[in-house]
């Protein structure tokens, strides 16, 4: 454990990582009451890596994230409510209840989305760093995928551009082991994705996903990597997603045992365990913690419940920008 | 038969004439032929159909007497009895 | 302050004046650097420039597209140069699903200020994969505007308006009209995007062209005059926002309207004219609408059958002929 | 063999819509038979067959606009085809004809499922949008529009209708040839005019008592009276009917006075009284009462158009007093007659109060003199004198 380990930041991971699974598990409740529509592909398992990454960021770096990103934007510090109210569809959501779960953007935390096209927000990293390098800006732009979007010809062709032109990124492979219902080794003929992305000639590691200290370690050493100009960075952080994929996903692709085992090793476990060993557990007060957090996702549901529904008159609003004058 | 519809059957009878005063306002007080730009000829084809609808015939010593529509209908009503 | 010059250089000359006046703006895509620009748009510029705004990409359009929409999103002003409309296919992900979408399913927090310009068009003996004429297609997407410079003037003019336009601006460029020569003064100020060009004018039948077909219209319209029909002759220089307003008060005053579309015929852009046209001016029409589009094959090879798909003057003058006399 | 060509109703008429035909292919026809109506800027005039024969070929559709001198029929006559008409008939042939019949015939082959489907549609008017709605604008009537035309109404269609119906006889086309006959006019003939006095109370006096021994559909008007006499006035100075010709006078033996005829909403017809030398007073009175019906209707011949040998015009009936009138090329003469007033009259030694017209005679000095004009109108004056002698 290089990483420097105080209490302050295991209350912190530990609460962010705590927000995400009772967030999520809201979620579910709220889909399943017909408040949350659309889809909505839960995080729960991966939390380690969100908050491992993110936690460790500098606030004027820049976050694309993907469709399955609750966690990531609440990680990044955007307000619970806002997130619950866009999910809900609501007017006070972040985005006015136009992108929903798959599309949370908020550009004040320098959190550029939210999306759902698998690789598709690959090349979009690349031109952020491409934009900081260019204008002399010392940020990071941080990419997340699943090892579904290894698959995809824009990883490869953003992998390529990045290691090309050397540009300030940091790829995050958060690989679950499922392109949705398709194993990794069913997709891909090396499964290794660390490997494949070295072959691009991107300094590349393969590091375990469910311990939020070896994410927040690694994300470290890759931000200093990155910030000497050397490049940009890949992790693969292997990890699980202890729920489907989507809500409406009989999981026929998976053993039950299979996840029955990773649960055990799930991040908040292990963190637990960790703490226990470094003696720090008794310090965080894990309950308080818990009602923390179970205050702020109630205070978002309520927030939600009693939002407003966009008007239909401004359904054409925000398709071109307004007019400026010439 | 009264001298209302007397005026009236003049005026439908202006029109047939001059169909292109159709929608035009005939004046009762005015003279006939200054006033819609009526000439001799279509005078004389507007006694003459007035003379088949009502079957009197005006002399032309009395034409001076027939010069307006309210003294034309005057003329008809009296000599239609 | 006008002067002659050729639609290729008048572009370059735009994208130096951008260049110069905005350290933001920088230009990739394929072989626009050494190469100097596959249509040579670019020639000279990477020296003037460097590699660092000059930027030669891989073949990777999605990649460099999609870099563009990153670096629009992070404060450049990118324009991105896809060789031609049909590689644009590789990169119709990036335009499409996050050039387009991204100010609306952000709520306006984010704007795409990218510029994509790529060569279309066919007539160059090129085949199926390298003619196409999708302007009318990219036309479809909210979101995106898409512009047709037809002239000299628009080739140049065109390039600041979409730069300074805050949100993403397709600009087709037909490969046929790089050499064309006409005037330009860049003290003009540019009509402004969304707005259509009456480039000739007249009374009895409107003819809507873009692009290089502005210029077969113009000639079909020479043909029509000696024969007592005054046609007018609008540029709609821009596909998306469409300049209705133009359109409809030229269908007012001529009551009769054909279109000029470099496009297949189904679901084009046309097709849409005609379509506002019902909905907007329906009782100014003296008679049914008709168009010239490119046949529905993929484009041929050989010259005869190529030159046989496309719209040209004499298919201009014939469908003029039957619009007018469909009394 | 002869060709029935669109004629040329008028030095200033370019071409004309045939808008019927009165004979069909096959048909006997006599001269100055009317076998079509052709529409003119003037309005709808009839046109005559010039030979007798039988109708051959039918060249040119209803609704078709043809120029002047344009091939309109073919009659088959018993002249000989001399060598241009066998020339101009082989053109024909080889051109209009072979065009023209195909052109006939694929249009109805064309129109016959449209016919049929109209049918189905209850013969639902073919109207295009805009004419639709400038229809109702101009209030002009379909349903009526559509009697007379047969195939797709158009704008064009709705507002010449329109146009037609504020104005009878298009004032605008009638109004550009009057202009251009009148500078014509103007610019060739040196005019010259006299003008004299008439006592017209011994005419009105008889008239009056003539008149009113007969019934009003028998009655004369004094207008027809004065044409009687002015063209018994002509009968005795015949120097000014007929025309001015290759710079020399030619005399026409009939006598076609052209009678401005107002129409009420603007513009003037002179159409030809035919033959007025060979009509007694009732028929003068009964030809000038049937041309100036059918002039406001619209339904004048060819021969009425183009065959005047002078013009009278009598503006008396809107108050004017003299009329000093433009002569119509090539005609070498006009007759302007005023109005009829109450005016101090010496008769003997005596003052007198009588009925005066004034009657003005323009000439063409270039075919007369002022001496053959007084001639004329001292003998209008004698005859208007004795007007039972009119009869």
């Amino acid at each position: 454990m290089s990483l420097k380990l105080n209490v302050d930041r295991a209350k912190d991971y530990y609460h962010q990582m705590l927000l995400i699974r009772r967030f999520e598990e809201k979620c579910v409740e709220l889909y399943s009451a017909e408040k949350i529509r659309g889809f909505l592909h839960l995080y729960i398992g991966e939390e380690a890596v969100a908050t491992g990454v993110i936690r460790t960021l500098d606030e004027e770096d820049a976050i694309v994230a993907t469709y399955r990103e609750h966690g990531h934007a609440l990680v990044r510090g955007i307000p619970a409510d806002r997130v619950m109210a866009e999910l809900y569809g609501k007017a006070e959501g972040i985005s006015h209840g136009r992108g929903g779960s798959m599309h949370l953007f908020d550009v004040s935390k320098r959190f550029y989305g939210g999306y759902a096209i698998v690789g598709g927000g690959l090349p979009l990293a690349v031109g952020m760093a491409l934009a900081d390098r260019r204008l002399n800006r010392d940020r990071v732009t941080v990419c997340f995928f699943g090892d579904g979007a290894v698959a995809e010809g824009e990883f490869h062709e953003a992998l390529n551009l990045a290691a090309l032109w050397q540009l300030p990124v940091l790829f995050v492979c958060e690989n679950n082991l499922y392109g949705m219902g398709t194993a990794l080794k069913y997709a891909e003929s090396e499964t290794n994705i660390a490997h494949k992305a070295k072959s691009y000639n991107i300094t590349s590691h393969q590091i375990d996903g469910m311990d939020v200290i070896a994410v927040a370690d690694a994300t470290e050493k890759a931000l200093k990597h990155i910030h000497s100009g050397k490049g940009p960075v890949f992790l693969e952080c292997l990890t699980y997603r202890f729920r489907a994929h989507s809500m409406f996903d009989a999981e026929l692709y998976r053993d039950k045992k299979e996840v029955e085992k990773w649960r055990e090793k799930g991040p908040l476990v292990t963190f637990r365990k960790k703490l226990e060993e470094a003696g720090l557990w008794s310090q965080i007060d894990a309950d308080t913690i818990e009602k923390e957090v179970e205050a702020v996702i109630e205070d978002a549901v309520a927030f939600a419940e009693n939002g407003t529904w966009e008007d239909i008159a401004d359904l054409e609003k925000y398709v071109y920008s307004p007019e400026v004058a010439s | 038969m009264t001298k209302e519809e007397i005026k009236t059957t003049i005026k439908e009878t202006i029109y047939e004439i001059a169909p292109e005063l159709e929608g035009e306002e005939i004046p009762e007080d005015d003279n006939i032929q200054r006033s819609l730009e009526i000439d001799s000829y279509d005078f004389l084809n507007l006694l003459t159909e007035l003379n088949d609808k009502l079957g009197v015939e005006v002399p032309e010593s009395d034409y001076a007497k027939v010069d307006t529509v309210a003294n034309m209908a005057d003329y008809f009503a009296e000599h239609m009895q | 302050m006008s002067s002659e010059t050729t639609y290729r250089e008048a572009m370059r000359e735009a994208i130096r004046t951008a260049m110069q006046e905005d350290e933001r703006v920088f230009l990739a895509g394929e072989d626009v650097g050494r190469y100097g620009g596959s249509y040579a748009v670019s020639m000279g510029l990477l020296e003037e420039f460097g590699p660092e705004r000059i930027v030669d990409t891989p073949l990777c359009e999605s990649g460099f597209t999609g870099a563009g929409i990153g670096a629009a999103m992070n404060g450049m002003r990118p324009i991105i140069e896809i060789m031609t409309v049909n590689f644009s296919l590789l990169a119709l992900d990036q335009i499409m699903n996050n050039a387009a979408t991204l100010q609306h399913m952000s709520a306006g927090q984010i704007n795409v200020p990218i510029v994509i310009r790529m060569a279309t068009g066919a007539g160059k003996q090129l085949a199926a994969q390298h003619s196409h004429s999708l302007e009318g297609w990219y036309a479809h997407i909210p979101g995106l505007k898409v512009l047709t410079p037809a002239t000299v003037q628009d080739a140049h003019d065109m390039i600041g308006l979409a730069l300074a336009d805050p949100d993403p601006v397709l600009i087709f460029e037909n490969a046929l009209l790089y050499n064309a020569k006409g005037t330009l003064d860049i003290t003009l100020k540019p009509l402004p995007i969304g707005k259509a060009k009456v480039e000739k004018e007249g009374k009895d039948i409107t003819i809507l062209a873009y692009g290089i077909n502005l210029f077969k219209a113009l000639e079909a319209a020479e043909t029509l005059e000696k024969e007592g029909i005054d046609a007018e002759v609008i540029d709609l220089r821009s596909l998306r926002p469409l300049d209705d307003e133009t359109i409809m008060a030229s269908v007012k005053k001529t009551h009769r309207v054909m279109i000029v579309d470099e496009g297949w015929k189904s679901g084009s852009i046309s097709a849409e004219i005609m379509a506002r046209i019902n909905e907007q001016a329906f009782y100014e029409l003296d008679a049914p609408m008709g168009r010239v589009c490119t046949m529905e094959v993929p484009i041929p090879y050989a010259r005869h059958l190529e030159e046989a798909a496309l719209p040209n003057p004499a298919k201009i003058v014939a469908m003029a002929h039957k619009v007018m006399e469909d009394a | 063999m002869s060709i029935f060509k669109m004629p040329s109703l008028g030095a200033d008429m370019e071409s004309g819509r045939l808008m019927e035909w009165k004979v069909k292919e096959g048909d006997r026809v006599k001269k100055d038979q009317v076998i079509a109506e052709v529409e003119t800027s003037k309005g709808v005039i009839e046109i005559e067959v010039f030979e007798d024969g039988v109708v051959d070929k039918i060249l040119v559709k209803p609704g078709t606009e043809t120029p002047v001198g344009a091939p309109l029929a073919l009659i088959r006559t018993e002249k000989e085809n001399s060598e241009d008409l066998l020339k101009e008939l082989e053109a024909l042939q080889g051109t209009a004809l072979k065009e023209e019949t195909p052109a006939s015939e694929t249009p109805e082959e064309a129109s016959a499922p449209e016919e049929k489907m109209e049918e189905e549609a209850e013969r639902r008017i073919r109207v295009t949008p805009v004419a639709r709605k400038r229809a109702r604008e101009l209030g002009v009537d379909l349903e009526k529009l559509a009697s007379t035309i047969k195939r797709k109404i158009g704008l064009r269609d709705v507002e010449a209708a329109a146009a037609k119906a504020a104005q009878p006889a298009k004032p605008d086309g009638m109004r550009q040839a009057i202009a251009k006959a009148m500078s014509r006019s103007n610019a060739e003939i040196p005019h010259y005019y006299l003008s004299t006095s008439i006592n017209m109370t011994p005419a009105l006096s008889w008239l009056e008592a003539e008149n009113s021994k007969r019934s009003i559909k028998e009655r004369i008007l004094p207008a027809a009276l004065v044409i009687r006499a002015v063209v018994k006035a002509l009968q005795a100075v015949p120097e000014l009917n007929g025309f001015w010709k290759d710079d020399a006078l030619q005399v026409s033996d009939a006598i076609h006075p052209g009678i401005a005829i107002a129409l009420r909403k603007g513009g003037l017809i002179t159409p030809a009284l035919i033959d007025a030398q060979e009509k007694n007073l009732d028929e003068t009175m009964a030809a000038f009462r049937d041309l100036i019906t059918r002039t406001r209707s619209g339904k004048l011949r060819g021969s009425e158009m183009t065959k005047q040998t002078i013009v009278i015009t009598n503006l008396g009936d809107l108050g004017v007093e003299r009329v000093y009138g433009v002569i119509y090329p090539p005609q070498v003469a006009l007759v302007g007659l005023g109005r009829i007033v109450d005016a101090p009259w010496v008769e003997g030694d005596a003052l007198a109060i009588r009925k005066v017209m004034q009657a003005t005679l323009a000439g063409d000095h270039r075919a007369t003199d002022g001496r053959t004009g007084a001639l004329f109108l001292d003998k209008l004056n004698q005859l208007l004198q004795k007007p039972e002698e009119l009869l």
